[in-house]
């Protein structure tokens, strides 16, 4: 076992986690590890765009990007973060740009804009050009430019280096004549990869940027590392998770992969259609159509397969047609999602249309944070030292639902307000001592996977729950559903006590890391499908057939999931709930 | 069955196979890399003309003997034309082998080897090739006899 | 040039693919490397029936996941844009998770080895420090002298367009162990570095392209590419790489010369 | 620790761009040998015209003929490839028509050993 020291450490080294850096690095001692090389991560994978007001080609101002977020959110996005995250992402933005980002440029050199789904003008008016953008990789120039400015920053990397637990302490603390314990944090417990050795990082500041949980489902856009992992610690650790009932189904993923063509497709005027060739989205949300919020448009690409109108041999799927665009205008503004329909279904978009169905895409919930990314022990009790950012947390600016590009915008913002954070509270605040033998419980843990001989096989356990989580916790729901999930999950959680890890070695064991994640899957998504089944409404990405109604008098609240194991009915996991905070919107109908 | 002294992935970060050993300041890759290109270029109307007079006009190669080269070397414009080639093609060719050392060769001392051997080599191929061009006697009396031909002004 | 599309249109029968998948056997060979267990490596193989939508990938995570759970292999996104799987199959560098089965001979083994040039560390796992390096020491950021504007810098479409090619790179390190110079002489800057380099130095926000050139000029430069076009090749970006790196040299020569 | 670069494994498929430089190498080498040898044996003219003939002679015989025709095989293909290496670092559609310019050098190249084999065996054989 090694022991570092470092004033802030941070867990990813995603968008979030390297925005995090570039501030935290150039104030404070700072080091990041991840269990991939930083290029790796997932906000690669964006393809559309990152909103910000900026006007450039059309009037716009924040203050409406505050009511789409909140909108699209179907009401449960706490809206001072909204209201800070759109006010913010102009600065965001430009930031990006001063950092290198080669941003698509209007005819005059400004940074270009193009439409997204939910994202209007004057509170619904009509779509809206917000969403600054480089081509369809967007995201890849994000990843890159900044893991280029951490370069420039020289941020100390841990590559490779896979965190297993957060040390948590409970310290006394005396305020007004008050002693009482109080949730502190020491440091993580990382497994390098390379070498099989246990590597203690002791922090003042400790960010989790570790992203999202998208491999619970069997159909998803996510990559193959986004298995929870730092939700999963802070569960553990008695760290809440808000509003995980609420999963972002993505409409236009390739049909049967999952790999993702971007809502831009939409944006610059691709539109669906079922197997009768009809636009049907007309019918379900008359004005903005196509770009229609994601939650709604998945529902209504699941609704007509459901009916009877889906396209294909076993019509399970819809259409994306770009056939009626220029061809140079494809290639100009979406290169890169025309050659995966070409790879990958050998579609050609120019003329035919791609065969696609909703694909499991963002975590709308995780661990609760304030606007200054500080995370929530409970409702309002901030852990100190202890911060979360991007996909992994929930500040909450996605309330039960998503706008596309607010993904890419949520990782700027609150990644720089995260980093900021650490720093200056690591600048004041001392160490707290590592407890005695901090790598106990994770050696346990690696031991117990590594030496179990149940001959169950990892990679069958978590088939078995990608496929329960895909038929039973998807767009449709009900309480039916719900409960027999947990129930299956909890059989295979059983059978994850027996399972049998065949590499044995030290250096890069893949197998005893898959077998590592998939315990935080199990976990992840039992807390999923509880919050579900505690959820008796619709809002959303959480659509209860049961209850197809938003209920604002019952449900109008954020709901809190902590480990409990006497709370046996939802397997382990007590729900309670917290409110949703307003400013300046009331909830209304959402209608498009 | 493992072998106990595998040493860590990382443990040195870069293996010293890769760190370039110091920055080399200066152009000398660069004009090395336009000498091999411009060279090249004239070599090839040089050595083309070459082949063409020595192997393909008249009788070929059947023709070449110590007449047909001292007949050319009696004309100044071949005696350029050769030294032109021979200086060109073998710093072109020298050039070539430095480069195919460089990328082959890993161990420094033997590099500093070849690249000896290569430079004494060319070194002693260039100046006897100019020698030989410059010194040749198209009409050379060797022990008293004289070598007569038609080229060789009369005595 | 924007009109509304038709409300409905008739579709031609048969459209957007459909039809059975169809299943075919192949055997995977993977060149398996494990210093725990022995200095030597050797091949593995396996006979696997796969789908017609497969990839190489899929082919692995089926060995991984049902046969044996010791091949290592990084993947992540599995869709051609993290770089984490680029390795050698059947003898040219392509990500694994791009490569459809459909599109190798099947009929013979299909052959999946590390990249090479790269120390390996365990069966398709290599070493990419030295990679990284090199990629860092090109100064692979924006350096733009002068204060910055208040909003953003302005920069025309054609100067967005001149460099627009090499954004493409994800650093999946294909290119640089797919060059002959690289095998052999592990200084060498690479494609990749120089790749990276070209994105900023033909940026025209950014004010450090001497420094940059200056760098490439070096003995381990721009100078040893060969134009053998393995690198172009095997770009799973489709980035013209040997191009990128002719216009650096060329950008080398008219600022000395 | 030295470079661990165990697994060799198989040779790396590279496509026409490799492989003509795989060419070029090595006929690269092989003149700049017969360059040595060749500046050597000229260098006989400063001894003696009976020494330089009788070393020219021993080049005249049928399997040194042979030899002069891979020699000359081997300067064409370099010259031309050269050629093209030069397009591909200058031209600058260079490197997108590399693959066909590499197929003009060898037509070229087969082309100009077709004339000149008939012409230099006429020599070699018809004496």
């Amino acid at each position: 076992m090694q022991v570092h020291k470092y004033d802030v450490v941070i867990v990813g080294a995603g968008g979030a986690g390297m925005r995090a850096a570039i501030e935290s690095g150039q104030r404070a001692h700072t080091a990041v590890l991840t269990k991939l090389y930083p290029t790796r991560s997932h906000t690669g994978a964006a393809q559309g765009g990152m909103c910000a007001a900026l006007a450039n080609v059309e009037e716009d101002n924040w203050e409406w990007h505050t009511f789409d977020t909140v909108k699209g959110g179907d009401y449960l996005v706490d809206q001072d973060a909204a209201e800070v995250m759109a006010k913010e992402a102009i600065e965001a933005v430009l930031d990006l740009e001063k950092m290198g980002l080669p941003f698509n440029r209007t005819p005059e050199g400004r940074i270009d804009q193009r439409r997204f789904g939910g994202h209007t003008r004057d509170h619904g008016k009509a779509p809206v050009r917000r969403s600054c953008y480089a081509a369809d990789r967007t995201g890849h120039m994000i990843l890159q430019t900044l893991y280029q400015n951490c370069v420039k920053h020289n941020v100390e990397f841990y590559n490779e280096y896979y965190v297993l637990d957060l040390l948590m302490v409970d310290q006394e603390v005396t305020v007004d004549g008050e002693t009482r314990l109080e949730k502190r944090v020491a440091g993580v417990v990382s497994y390098d990869l390379a070498s099989g050795e246990l590597h203690v990082f002791q922090a003042k500041s400790i960010v989790i940027a570790s992203g999202g949980v998208g491999k619970v489902y069997k159909t998803t856009s996510n990559a193959h590392t986004l298995t929870g992992d730092g939700m999963g610690i802070a569960f553990r650790r008695g760290i809440p998770l808000e509003d995980m009932e609420f999963f972002q189904f993505h409409p236009t993923g390739l049909a049967g992969l999952g790999i993702l063509l971007s809502e831009a497709a939409r944006g610059e005027g691709a539109i669906l259609r079922n197997s009768d060739g009809e636009r049907f989205m007309e019918r379900y949300a008359p004005t903005i159509k196509d770009l229609a919020p994601r939650d709604i448009v998945a529902r209504s690409m699941a609704n007509e397969v459901r009916e009877g109108r889906g396209a294909g041999p076993n019509k399970d799927y819809v259409l994306l047609d770009l056939t009626h665009l220029e061809p140079a205008h494809i290639d100009a503004k979406l290169p890169d999602i025309t050659e995966f329909a070409r790879t990958y279904l050998g579609v050609e978009p120019y003329t035919e249309p791609v065969p696609v169905f909703p694909t499991a895409h963002y975590a709308m919930g995780g661990i609760p944070t304030n606007i200054s990314a500080e995370v929530l022990a409970d409702n309002d009790t901030v852990v100190p030292g202890l911060y979360a950012a991007g996909e992994v947390a929930c500040v909450s600016v996605h309330g039960s639902n998503r706008l596309g590009t607010n993904s890419l915008l949520d990782i700027n913002v609150f990644g720089k307000r995260a980093g900021i954070a650490a720093a200056q509270y690591a600048l004041t605040a001392d160490f707290v001592e590592i407890p005695e033998n901090p790598t106990v419980e994770t050696e346990a843990l690696l031991d117990r996977a590594r030496s179990s001989e149940g001959g169950e096989r990892v990679a069958l356990i978590r088939k078995e729950l990608q496929d329960i989580m895909d038929a039973n916790v998807q767009v449709f729901r009900t309480e039916e559903t719900l409960l027999e999930a947990l129930s299956v999950i909890d059989g295979l959680e059983e059978r994850y006590t027996r399972i049998t890890v065949q590499d044995k070695g030290k250096r890069f064991n893949l197998d005893l890391l898959e077998a590592v994640e998939l315990g935080f899957l199990l976990d992840m998504a039992k807390v999923m499908t509880a919050a579900a089944l505690h959820r008796k409404e619709s809002r959303g990405g959480h659509f209860r057939e049961d209850f197809p109604e938003r209920d604002d008098e019952n449900f109008m609240t954020h709901s809190m999931a902590y480990r409990d194991p006497s709370a046996t009915r939802t397997s382990g996991v007590r729900l309670e709930t917290k409110p949703v905070i307003f400013t300046r919107y009331q909830p209304m109908e959402r209608k498009y | 069955m493992a072998t106990p002294t595998i040493e860590s992935p990382r443990s040195g970060r870069v293996s010293p196979g890769y760190s370039r050993s110091s920055a080399s300041r200066g152009n000398f890759e660069m004009i090395a890399w336009l000498f091999m290109r411009l060279s090249g270029a004239l070599l090839v109307v040089l050595i083309f003309t070459h082949l063409w007079v020595n192997l393909v006009s008249g009788d070929g190669i059947s023709a070449i003997d110590f007449g047909f080269v001292a007949g050319k070397w009696a004309d100044p414009l071949w005696q350029i034309w050769d030294l032109t080639m021979l200086w060109l093609a073998m710093l072109h060719g020298t050039n070539g082998i430095r480069v195919i050392i460089n990328d082959y060769a890993e161990k420094n001392s033997t590099r500093m080897w070849l690249k000896g051997v290569l430079y004494t080599s060319t070194v002693v191929i260039v100046v006897l090739g100019t020698l030989v061009i410059f010194t040749f006697d198209p009409c050379p009396v060797i022990d008293g006899v004289a070598h007569v031909a038609d080229y060789c002004p009369a005595t | 040039m924007e009109k509304e599309p038709a409300s409905k249109v008739e579709l031609a029968p048969g459209v957007g693919g459909g039809g059975e998948i169809p299943t075919f056997d192949i055997t995977l060979k993977v060149r398996r490397y494990n210093p725990e267990i022995s200095d030597e490596a050797h091949w593995d193989e396996w006979k696997l029936t796969m789908y017609g939508t497969d990839r190489v990938l899929d082919a692995l995570h089926r060995v991984k996941w049902e046969h044996d759970g010791s091949v290592s292999f990084r993947r992540s996104c599995a869709h051609g844009v993290c770089g984490s799987d680029a390795m050698r199959i059947n003898g040219r560098n392509r990500l694994a998770c791009k490569t459809l089965l459909k599109d190798l001979d099947t009929s013979k083994p299909i052959l999946v080895e590390p990249i090479k040039g790269l120390p390996v560390e365990k069966d398709l796992i290599v070493d990419m420090e030295p990679f990284f390096q090199s990629y860092r020491e090109i100064m692979p950021f924006l350096i733009s002298k002068g204060h910055s504007p208040t909003k953003e810098r302005l920069q025309s479409s054609e100067e967005r367009e001149r460099y627009d090619d090499t954004t493409k790179c994800i650093l999946c390190a294909a290119c640089t162990s797919s060059c002959p110079v690289f095998w052999t002489d592990g200084q060498y800057f690479g494609p990749a570095a120089i790749v990276n380099a070209h994105r900023f130095i033909f940026d025209s926000r950014d004010d450090a392209g001497d420094m940059r050139l200056e760098i490439l000029n070096d003995k381990e430069g721009v100078w040893r590419c060969r134009t053998t076009f393995n690198c172009t090749e095997a770009c799973p970006r489709g980035i013209q790489v040997t191009k990128a790196i002719s216009e650096v040299k060329q950008a080398i020569l008219t600022r000395r010369v | 620790m030295s470079k661990t670069l165990v697994p060799a494994g198989t040779l790396y498929r590279g496509r026409e761009g490799q492989w003509s430089w795989v060419a070029h190498r090595i006929t690269g080498v092989v003149i700049f040998f017969f360059l040595l040898v060749h500046v050597l044996d000229t260098s006989l003219v400063r001894v003696s015209p009976e020494a330089y003939d009788a070393v020219i002679a021993s080049y005249k015989n049928p399997i040194m003929g042979l030899g002069e025709l891979g020699l000359v095989a081997a300067i064409v293909f370099h010259a031309f490839n050269g050629i093209r290496v030069i397009l591909v670092d200058f031209w600058k559609k260079g490197p997108r028509y590399h693959r066909q310019m590499l197929w003009s050098v060898v037509g070229l190249w087969a082309v100009v050993m077709i004339a000149f084999s008939i012409r230099h065996l006429m020599h070699v054989f018809g004496g």
